[in-house]
C-alpha cells in the first residue's frame, strides 16, 4: 500500500482533456449505480412475485402450523430489531457525509473519525443482520426452506454484502488515510465510496419497506 | 460491371423466389399451420395471412427500392458528383407515419382475435386434461373417466377444452394442422386452449418446447371421429382390457360407415388399423442397429405372466392387472397405432425392440431396458421372455 | 490528404510496450485489446460455425443420426450461446475498442486496465464455457436455459453448471465494459464534439452500452437464482416448492430482448458509418438516426414478453406486448428508409464493405418482417418454436449482425492493421455470404410453417419437410466455404495486403486522420472538432456547406478548458506532428501513456478460478483460491497509478 | 478499481483547492446534513409507528402511505446525501433514466405475476 492512491495531482493530469469537467470515476460509479437499480429491482421482484406463495412456513408476517407436527412456527421478521439496524444505517450515510466533508475541508482528525464511524455502523448494522439470520435459522428459516426463505435471505444477503464491500472499502480509506492523510484532492475517491455507500442506504430503505413493513 | 452484377443478383434472387415458391406449392404439407381444421385454427390462419400479407408487401417495396437504388445511383460516367442532402424532415415524417398506419392495421385485428381466442370456453365442452411427461402425453378425459396416451380422440363439432399440465419440465401442446396455434405446459400452472374440430380425420402432434433428451421424440397423433365414433372409443376405453386374438369377429354392433378415402375405425374398438392411415402418421423411424429382437412369435399368456411378475407393473397401469402411474396407461396399448410417442409403428417387431433396450430406441427414455445384461439394465428378461410380453401387450386391444 | 503515407512497421509504433506474450497480456491499450476482443471472436465463430454445420448434417436428411440426441442438444445450446455471447457481442466490443477512442479524438478509454480486465474475464469465460465439451459435459439446456429443466432434478450432472458458471463469468466482463464505455463516451470527446458531432457509430455503441450495463444485472440475478439453486439447494426454481417456471422466463427475456439491440445495434452504427463514405454523401438524417436508436433501445425493454405469448399470460397482457413489440418496427423502418436516403442521389462504389452493408439491409428487413409477424400473440401461437422463429432470428443475426460486421471488418481492417483486404476475395466472400445464407434460411421459413418444431435432432420422413432441411444444409455448406475465403483473406491480406495509408476510403471521421494503424498514442495532439464531418469539411467544404454541424454549416466553435485552450492545432491542419511520415514515439511527444500491467490478468484469473470452484462442492478450496487471487490482484492493482510515476 | 481512472484537467493541488471552495457553495452544509438527518428518522419513526397501528394497518393506505414514506425518504438521501440536487445533469440522467425504467419493470412484473391485481381487489 506503499503507493496509496494515486492523486489527481499528477502531472500527467494535464494530458487528459474532459469533455464535461467531471471526473471519469464519477461517471462510472452513477452508470454503476444506474445498473444495480436493475440488479435490486430484480431481487426485489422475485421478493415480491414470491409472496404469499410459499407452499411452507415460516412465513415473515403470519404464523404457520406445520400439519405434519402440528408444531406453530410464528411470524418471523423482527420488526423492532430491524428498525434499530436501519437507523444504525441511516445514520451510517450521515456519517459518510460528515467524512466526505471533512476531506474537502482537509479537516485530517474528522475526516479519520467520520470514517472510522461509517465504517463501524455499517458493521453494526451487518452485526444485526447476523443476529438476525441465525435467530431465523434458529426458528426454522434457512435458504432451503421455502420460497420465502430463499428469496429473502438472497435479497438481503445480497444488500449485507454490498454493505460488506462498503465497510471494506471505508476501512482501506481509513488506513489510507491513517498512512498519509487524505488531501482535499483525494476528495473525489472518498465522494465515490460515499455515492455507492448511500445507494447501499437507499436500497435498504426500500427494502425495509417493501420487505419488513408491508404485509 | 457493377450493373452486371446487380442484374444478376436479381436474376439470382427471382429465381430463388419464384423456385421455392414452386416447391411450396407443389409438394404435401402434413403439419402446415395453414389450412387448419378448427376454428381456433381459422381465426388464426385470417390473421397469419393477413400477416404474411403486410410483410410481403413492404417486402417487396423495400427491397424494390433497395435495387432501384444501387442501379440508379451506382457510380459510372455521369454520375460522378452525389448530390449532398443531409435530411429531408417531411420524408422523414412520411417514413415514420406510414408504417405506423400499416401496423394499426395488424394491431386492431391482433387485439380483437386475442380476446377471442383467450375467452373461456363454452360451457358444454368436452374437457380433456394433458399432462406432459418427459417425453410422452398422458390424456385424461375426466368427464369421461378415461385415461390414454399418446393418442387423442375427439368428436367433431363439439368444442374441447384442454387444461394443460406437466408432471416434470415445460412442454408444448401443438397439433398444427387442427388447431394451428400452440400453448405451453408448465409446472405449477394449469393453462388453457380450446377449439372445435371441423373434420374427422387423424393428425400429428408434437411437443414444441425444449424438455431435454427427446425433445425430438415426444409426438402424438389425434383422431377426429364423428360423435357415434368418439362414443364407441369411450365405451371400449372404459371397458377393461379385451384380449383379442388374432381373429377375434368384431363384438359390438353396426357402426356407421366410414366416409370413403378416410380411413375407418376399427368398428370394436373404435380405433384405426395401421394400414390405411396416411403415411405421415405412421411413423418411419428406424430402428437403431442392433435393436432388433431375433424372436418373433411370443405367446401371450406367458407374457401376461412376466408382465405381472415383472418390474412392468411398478410403472405402468393396466385396468385390472396393475396400477403404476409414472408410464403411460397400457390398458388398451394394443389399439394404438405407435408406440413411444408417435415414435415407432405399433406392431411386434418395434415392440421388442422397444421393451428389449428403450433407451437406445428413445435417448433418456425413464423406461429402463428390460433385456437381460444390457447396461443399466433393470430386467432379467432374454428374447423369448420379451417376445412373449410383446405379444401379450399386442393383444390388449 | 496525406493518403499515400506509407505505413510504419508494428513494432515502431509500439517501440515503448513489451513485445511477445507478456506484452499482450500485459497491454492496456485499446487497440491491442480491440484485437484480442477480434481475434477471439473471429475464432469462436469458427467453433459456433462448425458446431452450425454439425446441427445442419445431422438435419441434413430425415431421421438422421450424424450425432446423438445428447450431443445435439449440447450442439444447438453451444452453438446458439457462442454465437450470441461469444461472437456477436465481442465483435461489436473489438469495434468499441478500437473505434471509440479514435472516433472520439481521445488517447484512450477511461479506464485502460479494467479494459484488459473486460477482455481477459471474457476469454476466460468463454473458454471455461468451452471446456465442457472435453469433459463430455457441455451445455445442453438450449440458450435460454428455461428452468426448471434446468434445475438440480432435470438436470443432475455438469452440463448446466458449465452454462451457469460461464453466463456469470461472461457477463462481469460485459458490465465492467459498459461502465468503462460509458464514462469514456461521455467524458473523453475532443473538444468541439458535442453528441450531435459524434460520429454514428459511437452514438450507436453509446446506446448499446446503457442497454448493457442495465440489461446485464438482470441475467446475473437470474442466472444466480440457478446457481443457488443447484449448488446451495435455494428454492427459487424448485417446483416442488410451488416454484413459479415463469419467474425464470420473465427475468431473461427481460434481459433477452434487450440483448437482442445489443447484438444488433453496433452493426447498425456500423452501417451507418460504411454507406455515406460509399455514397459520398452524409448520413440522410443524422439526427434522426441518433434519436430512432435511442428509442429502439427505450422500447426495447418494454416488450420482452413476447417470447412467452404461448405462456399463457392472459388477454391483456398479450395485447400489450404485442402492440408494444410492433411499436419497435417504426423506429427501425425509419433507419432503413434514412438508409435508403443515404444512397439515393450518391455515387455508389461497390466496395466489399459497401456490399456487406448493402446485405444487411436487405436481409435484415426480412428478419424484421418476420419479426413483426411474431408480435401478433394469436398468430405466433402457431409460429412459436418453430423454424419459422429460427428463421427469423438467423435474419436478424446474420443477415442482420454479422453482416454489419463484416461491413465494419472490411471497412476498419486497413486502418487496424496498415493493409486493405483483398477486394477480389471480398467479393467472393460476400457473394457466396449471400446466396449461401438465403439458401440456408429462407427454407427455414417454409419448415416452419409446415410444422417443424425447432430444436429437435431428428424428424421423420414424409413430412414435407426434407427438401427444406436440404437446402438448408446445402446452403449452410456454400457458408462454409464463404467463411474459408474470409478467413484466407483475413490472413493473407494481413502480409500481403495493399497498403491503405491515414484514409483509404476517403472517410470523414476523426480515425481517418491519422496513421494506419495508429500509434498508441492516437493523436499526437488532441483535434479541436468543429464539424460532424470534420475530413469532408477539410477536404471539399463546398458539398457540405448546407449539412448541419460542419464546419460550414454553423460557427466554429471555441473551445477552452480550465483556462487553457485545449488543441494547439485546430483540427486538421496536417502538421508534421498530426500526421508524420514516421510517426513518433510517446515518450518522443511527451506523453504519457497508461503503463502496461499485469494485474487486470491476474485480477480477471482469480475471478474465473473462484467461479470455477464453485462447480463442485469438492472444488471449494479451488473457489477461496480464486478469491484470494482476485483480492491480492485488485488490491495491488487499485493502489498502484495508472500511469507510471515521473 | 478507485485508482483507475484519468483525472480530469481541473485535478491539480490548486484546482482541487478551488474545488473544495466552490463545494462549500453548492453542497449543503452540516447544518442540512443535520435537518436530513433528523427529518429520515422521523420518517423512520413514523413508519414504524404505523405498523403498530392496527387501524392504519387495517385500512387500505396503509401500503401506499408506506411506499410514500418510504419514497421520500429515498429521494431525501439521493437528492442530498449523495448531492444529485446540486450535482450534474449527466449523474441525474444516469441515475433517474434508469431507476424510473427498474420501477416500470418491477411493477409490470407484479401485474403480470397477479401479485399487484391480487391487492387491488383484496383492499
Ligand atoms: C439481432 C437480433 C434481433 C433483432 C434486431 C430482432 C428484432 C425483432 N424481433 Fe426478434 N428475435 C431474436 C433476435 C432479434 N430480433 C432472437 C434471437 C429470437 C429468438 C430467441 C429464441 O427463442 O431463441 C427472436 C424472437 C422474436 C420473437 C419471439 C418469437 C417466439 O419465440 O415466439 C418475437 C415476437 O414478437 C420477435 C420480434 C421481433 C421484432 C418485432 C423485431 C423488430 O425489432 C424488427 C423491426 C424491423 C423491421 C420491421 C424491418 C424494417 C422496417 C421497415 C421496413 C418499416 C416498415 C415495416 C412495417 C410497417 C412492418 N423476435
Ligand atoms: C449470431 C448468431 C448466429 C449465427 C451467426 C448463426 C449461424 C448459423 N446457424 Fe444458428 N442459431 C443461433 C444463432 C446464430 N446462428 C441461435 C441463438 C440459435 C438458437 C439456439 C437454441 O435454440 O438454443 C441458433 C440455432 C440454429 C439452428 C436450430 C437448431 C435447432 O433448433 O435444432 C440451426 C439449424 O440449422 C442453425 C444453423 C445455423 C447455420 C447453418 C449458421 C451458419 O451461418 C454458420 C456459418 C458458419 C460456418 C459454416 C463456419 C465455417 C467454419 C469452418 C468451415 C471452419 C473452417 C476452419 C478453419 C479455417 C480452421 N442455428
Ligand atoms: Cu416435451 Cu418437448
Ligand atoms: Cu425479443
Amino acid at each position: 500500500m506503499a503507493t496509496a492512491i494515486p492523486a489527481g495531482s499528477h502531472p500527467a493530469a494535464q494530458h487528459h482533456y474532459s469533455s464535461t469537467g467531471l471526473d471519469n470515476i464519477k461517471i462510472a460509479i452513477w452508470a454503476f449505480i444506474g445498473s444495480e437499480c436493475f440488479f435490486f429491482g430484480s431481487l426485489i421482484s422475485t421478493y415480491l412475485v414470491y409472496k404469499g406463495r410459499s407452499v411452507v412456513g415460516p412465513f415473515p408476517h403470519t404464523a404457520w402450523t406445520n400439519p405434519a407436527t402440528g408444531q406453530t412456527l410464528h411470524a418471523i421478521l423482527n420488526i423492532p430489531v430491524t428498525s434499530v439496524s436501519t437507523f444504525v444505517l441511516l445514520m451510517s450515510s450521515l456519517a459518510m457525509v460528515l467524512a466526505h466533508g471533512a476531506v474537502v475541508r482537509g479537516d485530517r482528525k474528522y475526516s479519520r473519525i467520520w470514517l472510522l464511524a461509517t465504517a463501524l455502523l455499517g458493521a453494526t448494522f451487518l452485526g444485526f443482520q447476523c443476529y438476525e439470520f441465525t435467530s431465523f435459522v434458529h426458528e426454522g428459516l434457512t435458504i432451503k426452506t421455502n420460497l420465502f426463505g430463499s428469496s429473502f435471505f438472497i435479497l438481503t444477503g445480497f444488500h449485507g454484502a454490498h454493505v460488506t464491500a462498503g465497510v471494506i472499502w471505508l476501512l482501506t480509506l481509513f488506513f489510507v488515510d491513517m498512512k498519509r492523510g487524505l488531501q482535499p484532492r483525494d476528495a473525489v475517491n472518498v465522494d465515490i465510496c460515499a455515492l455507492y455507500w448511500h445507494f447501499v442506504d437507499v436500497v435498504w430503505i426500500a427494502i425495509f419497506t417493501l420487505v419488513y413493513l408491508i404485509k | 460491371m457493377t450493373a452486371h452484377r446487380s442484374r444478376r443478383r436479381r436474376a439470382a434472387v427471382l429465381t430463388a423466389v419464384v423456385s421455392l415458391a414452386a416447391a411450396a406449392c407443389s409438394h404435401q404439407a402434413p403439419n402446415s399451420i395453414f389450412n387448419a381444421h378448427s376454428d381456433f385454427g381459422q381465426v388464426l390462419d385470417g390473421l397469419t395471412n393477413r400477416l404474411l400479407f403486410l410483410a410481403a408487401i413492404v417486402f417487396v417495396l423495400v427491397e424494390g427500392l433497395l435495387l432501384f437504388v444501387i442501379w440508379r445511383y451506382r457510380a459510372r460516367p455521369g454520375n460522378t458528383e452525389a448530390k449532398q442532402l443531409h435530411g429531408n424532415t417531411r420524408l422523414e415524417i412520411a417514413w415514420t407515419l406510414v408504417p405506423a398506419i400499416l401496423l394499426a392495421l395488424i394491431a386492431v385485428p391482433t387485439v380483437r382475435t386475442i380476446f377471442r381466442t383467450e375467452a373461456p370456453a363454452p360451457a358444454n365442452s368436452l374437457r380433456v386434461e394433458v399432462i406432459g411427461h418427459q417425453w410422452w402425453w398422458e390424456f385424461r378425459y375426466p368427464d369421461l373417466g378415461v385415461v390414454t396416451a399418446n393418442e387423442l380422440y375427439l368428436p367433431v363439432g363439439r368444442t374441447a377444452a384442454f387444461d394443460l399440465k406437466t408432471q416434470d419440465v415445460l412442454h408444448s401442446f401443438w397439433i398444427p394442422q387442427l388447431a394451428g396455434g400452440k400453448r405451453d405446459l408448465i409446472t405449477n400452472h394449469t393453462n388453457h386452449l380450446w377449439f372445435t374440430p371441423e373434420s374427422t380425420f387423424v393428425w400429428n402432434g408434437f411437443c414444441a418446447e425444449y424438455c431435454g433428451a427427446s425433445h425430438a421424440n415426444m409426438r402424438f397423433r389425434v383422431f377426429t371421429v364423428s360423435p357415434a365414433q368418439f362414443d364407441q372409443w369411450v365405451a371400449h376405453q372404459k371397458s377393461g382390457p379385451v384380449t383379442v386374438a388374432a381373429a377375434t369377429p368384431p363384438a359390438g354392433g353396426a357402426s356407421a360407415p366410414a366416409p370413403a378415402a378416410q380411413p375407418a375405425p376399427d368398428t370394436a374398438t373404435g380405433t384405426f388399423p395401421v394400414a390405411d392411415l396416411p403415411g405421415y402418421i405412421v411413423p418411419n423411424t428406424p430402428l437403431p442397429p442392433g435393436a432388433e429382437v431375433p424372436v418373433t412369435q411370443g405367446d401371450a399368456q406367458r407374457g401376461a405372466q412376466l408382465f405381472r411378475t415383472n418390474a412392468c407393473i411398478a410403472c405402468h397401469t393396466i385396468q385390472g392387472v396393475s396400477p403404476g402411474v409414472v408410464g403411460p396407461n397400457l390398458t388398451h396399448v394394443g389399439s394404438r397405432t405407435t408406440i413411444g410417442a408417435g415414435l415407432y409403428p405399433n406392431d411386434m417387431r418395434h415392440l421388442e425392440a422397444w421393451i428389449k433396450h428403450s433407451e437406445a430406441l428413445k435417448p433418456g427414455s425413464k423406461m429402463p431396458p428390460m433385456g437381460k445384461g444390457l447396461p443399466g439394465a433393470m430386467g432379467q428378461l432374454d428374447d423369448q421372455q420379451i417376445a412373449d410380453i410383446a405379444a401379450y401387450l399386442s393383444s390388449l386391444k | 490528404m496525406a493518403t499515400t503515407v506509407a505505413v510504419p512497421s508494428h513494432a515502431e509504433a509500439h517501440e515503448a510496450a513489451p513485445g511477445g506474450i507478456w506484452g499482450w497480456l500485459t497491454t492496456v491499450d485499446h487497440k491491442r485489446i480491440g484485437q484480442l476482443y477480434l481475434y477471439s471472436a473471429l475464432f469462436l465463430f469458427l467453433v459456433g460455425g462448425v458446431e452450425a454445420l454439425l446441427i445442419r448434417i445431422q438435419l441434413w436428411h430425415p431421421n438422421g443420426t450424424f450425432v446423438t440426441a445428447q450431443t445435439y442438444n449440447e450442439l444447438f445450446t453451444m452453438h446458439g450461446t457462442t454465437m450470441i455471447f461469444m461472437v456477436i457481442m465481442p465483435l461489436s466490443a473489438a469495434f468499441f475498442n478500437y473505434l471509440i477512442p479514435l472516433q472520439i479524438g481521445a488517447r484512450d478509454v477511461a479506464f485502460p486496465r479494467l479494459n484488459a480486465f473486460s477482455y481477459w474475464v471474457f476469454i476466460m469465460g468463454a473458454l471455461f464455457m468451452n471446456a465442457g465439451w472435453f469433459i463430455h459435459a457441455a451445455p445442453d439446456g438450449g440458450w435460454f436455459g428455461y428452468a426448471p429443466l434446468t434445475t438440480r432434478p432435470f438436470s443432475p450432472t455438469l452440463h448446466i453448471d458449465f452454462w451457469v458458471i460461464g453466463l456469470q463469468i461472461l457477463g462481469v466482463s460485459s458490465l465492467a465494459a459498459a461502465f468503462n464505455f460509458l464514462t469514456t463516451i461521455i467524458n473523453m470527446r475532443a473538444p468541439g464534439m458535442h453528441f450531435m458531432r459524434m460520429p454514428i457509430f459511437t452514438w450507436m455503441a453509446f446506446i448499446t452500452q446503457f442497454l448493457l450495463a442495465l440489461a446485464f444485472p438482470i441475467i446475473t440475478v437470474a442466472v444466480t437464482f440457478l446457481m443457488l439453486d443447484r449448488f446451495f439447494g435455494t428454492q427459487f426454481y424448485e417446483i416442488a416448492a410451488g416454484a413459479d417456471p415463469l419467474l425464470w422466463q420473465h427475468l431473461f427475456w427481460l434481459f433477452g430482448h434487450p440483448e437482442v439491440y445489443i447484438l444488433i445495434l453496433p452493426a447498425f452504427g456500423l452501417v451507418s458509418e460504411v454507406l455515406p463514405i460509399f455514397s459520398r454523401k452524409p448520413l440522410f438524417g443524422y439526427p434522426v438516426m441518433v434519436y430512432s436508436g435511442i428509442l429502439i433501445a427505450f422500447l426495447g425493454y418494454g416488450v420482452w414478453a413476447h417470447h412467452m405469448f404461448a405462456v399463457g399470460m392472459g388477454p391483456i397482457a398479450d395485447s400489450i406486448f404485442g402492440i408494444t413489440t410492433m411499436l419497435i418496427a417504426i423506429p427501425t423502418g425509419v433507419k432503413i428508409f434514412n438508409w435508403l436516403g443515404t444512397m439515393w442521389g450518391g455515387t455508389l462504389r461497390f466496395s466489399t464493405a459497401c456490399l456487406f452493408a448493402i446485405g444487411l439491409v436487405a436481409l435484415f428487413t426480412i428478419g424484421g418482417l418476420s419479426g413483426v409477424m411474431h408480435s401478433s400473440p394469436p398468430s405466433d401461437l402457431a409460429q412459436t418454436d418453430s423454424y419459422f422463429i429460427v428463421a427469423h432470428f438467423h435474419y436478424v443475426l446474420f443477415g442482420g449482425s454479422m453482416m454489419g460486421l463484416f461491413a465494419g471488418l472490411y471497412f476498419f481492417y486497413p486502418k487496424i492493421t496498415g493493409r486493405l483486404m483483398s477486394e477480389t476475395l471480398g467479393k467472393w466472400h460476400f457473394w457466396l455470404t449471400f446466396i449461401g445464407m438465403n439458401l440456408t434460411f429462407f427454407p427455414m421459413h417454409f419448415a416452419g410453417l409446415e410444422g417443424m418444431p425447432r430444436r429437435i435432432y431428428r424428424y421423420d420422413a414424409n413430412q414435407g419437410w426434407d427438401i427444406w432441411n436440404n437446402l438448408s444444409t446445402w446452403g449452410a455448406f456454400i457458408l462454409a466455404v464463404s467463411v474459408i475465403i474470409f478467413v484466407v483473406n483475413f490472413l493473407w491480406s494481413r502480409r500481403r495486403g495493399a497498403i491503405a495509408g491515414n484514409d483509404p476510403w476517403g472517410g470523414a471521421t476523426l480515425e481517418w486522420t491519422i496513421p494506419s494503424p495508429p500509434p498508441d498514442y492516437n493523436f499526437a495532439t488532441i483535434p479541436t472538432v468543429t464539424s460532424r464531418y470534420p475530413l469532408w469539411d477539410a477536404r471539399s467544404p463546398r458539398l457540405t456547406s448546407d449539412v448541419p454541424h460542419t464546419a460550414a454549416g454553423e460557427q466554429a466553435v471555441e473551445v477552452d478548458v480550465a483556462g487553457k485552450h485545449v488543441g494547439d492545432t485546430r483540427f486538421p491542419a496536417d502538421t508534421e506532428r498530426n500526421a508524420p511520415s514516421v510517426p513518433l514515439t510517446a515518450a518522443q511527444l511527451g506523453i504519457h501513456m497508461p503503463s502496461p500491467t499485469i494485474k487486470p490478468f491476474t485480477t480477471a484469473l482469480g475471478l474465473t478460478v473462484m467461479f470455477i470452484g464453485l462447480i463442485h462442492h469438492k472444488s471449494l478450496p479451488i473457489m477461496f483460491l480464486g478469491v484470494a487471487i482476485f483480492l491480492v490482484s485488485l488490491y495491488s492493482w487499485v493502489l498502484s497509478p495508472v500511469e507510471p510515476e515521473h | 478499481m478507485t485508482a483507475d481512472h484519468t483525472h480530469a484537467a481541473t485535478a491539480d493541488d490548486a484546482a482541487a483547492e478551488i474545488k473544495a471552495h466552490e463545494y462549500a457553495h453548492t453542497h449543503p452544509t452540516w447544518k442540512t446534513y443535520r435537518w436530513v438527518a433528523l427529518i429520515l428518522t422521523l420518517i423512520t419513526v413514523g413508519e414504524v409507528w404505523v405498523y403498530y397501528v392496527p387501524a392504519i394497518t387495517n385500512s387500505p393506505y396503509f401500503v401506499p402511505l408506506l411506499l410514500v414514506l418510504s419514497a421520500a425518504k429515498f429521494a431525501i438521501v439521493v437528492l442530498f446525501y449523495m448531492h444529485l440536487k446540486y450535482d450534474s445533469k449527466v449523474f441525474r440522467a444516469l441515475f433517474t433514466g434508469p431507476l424510473v425504467v427498474a420501477i416500470t419493470v418491477v411493477i409490470s412484473l407484479l401485474f403480470l405475476f397477479g401479485q399487484l391485481a391480487i391487492r387491488l381487489h383484496g383492499s
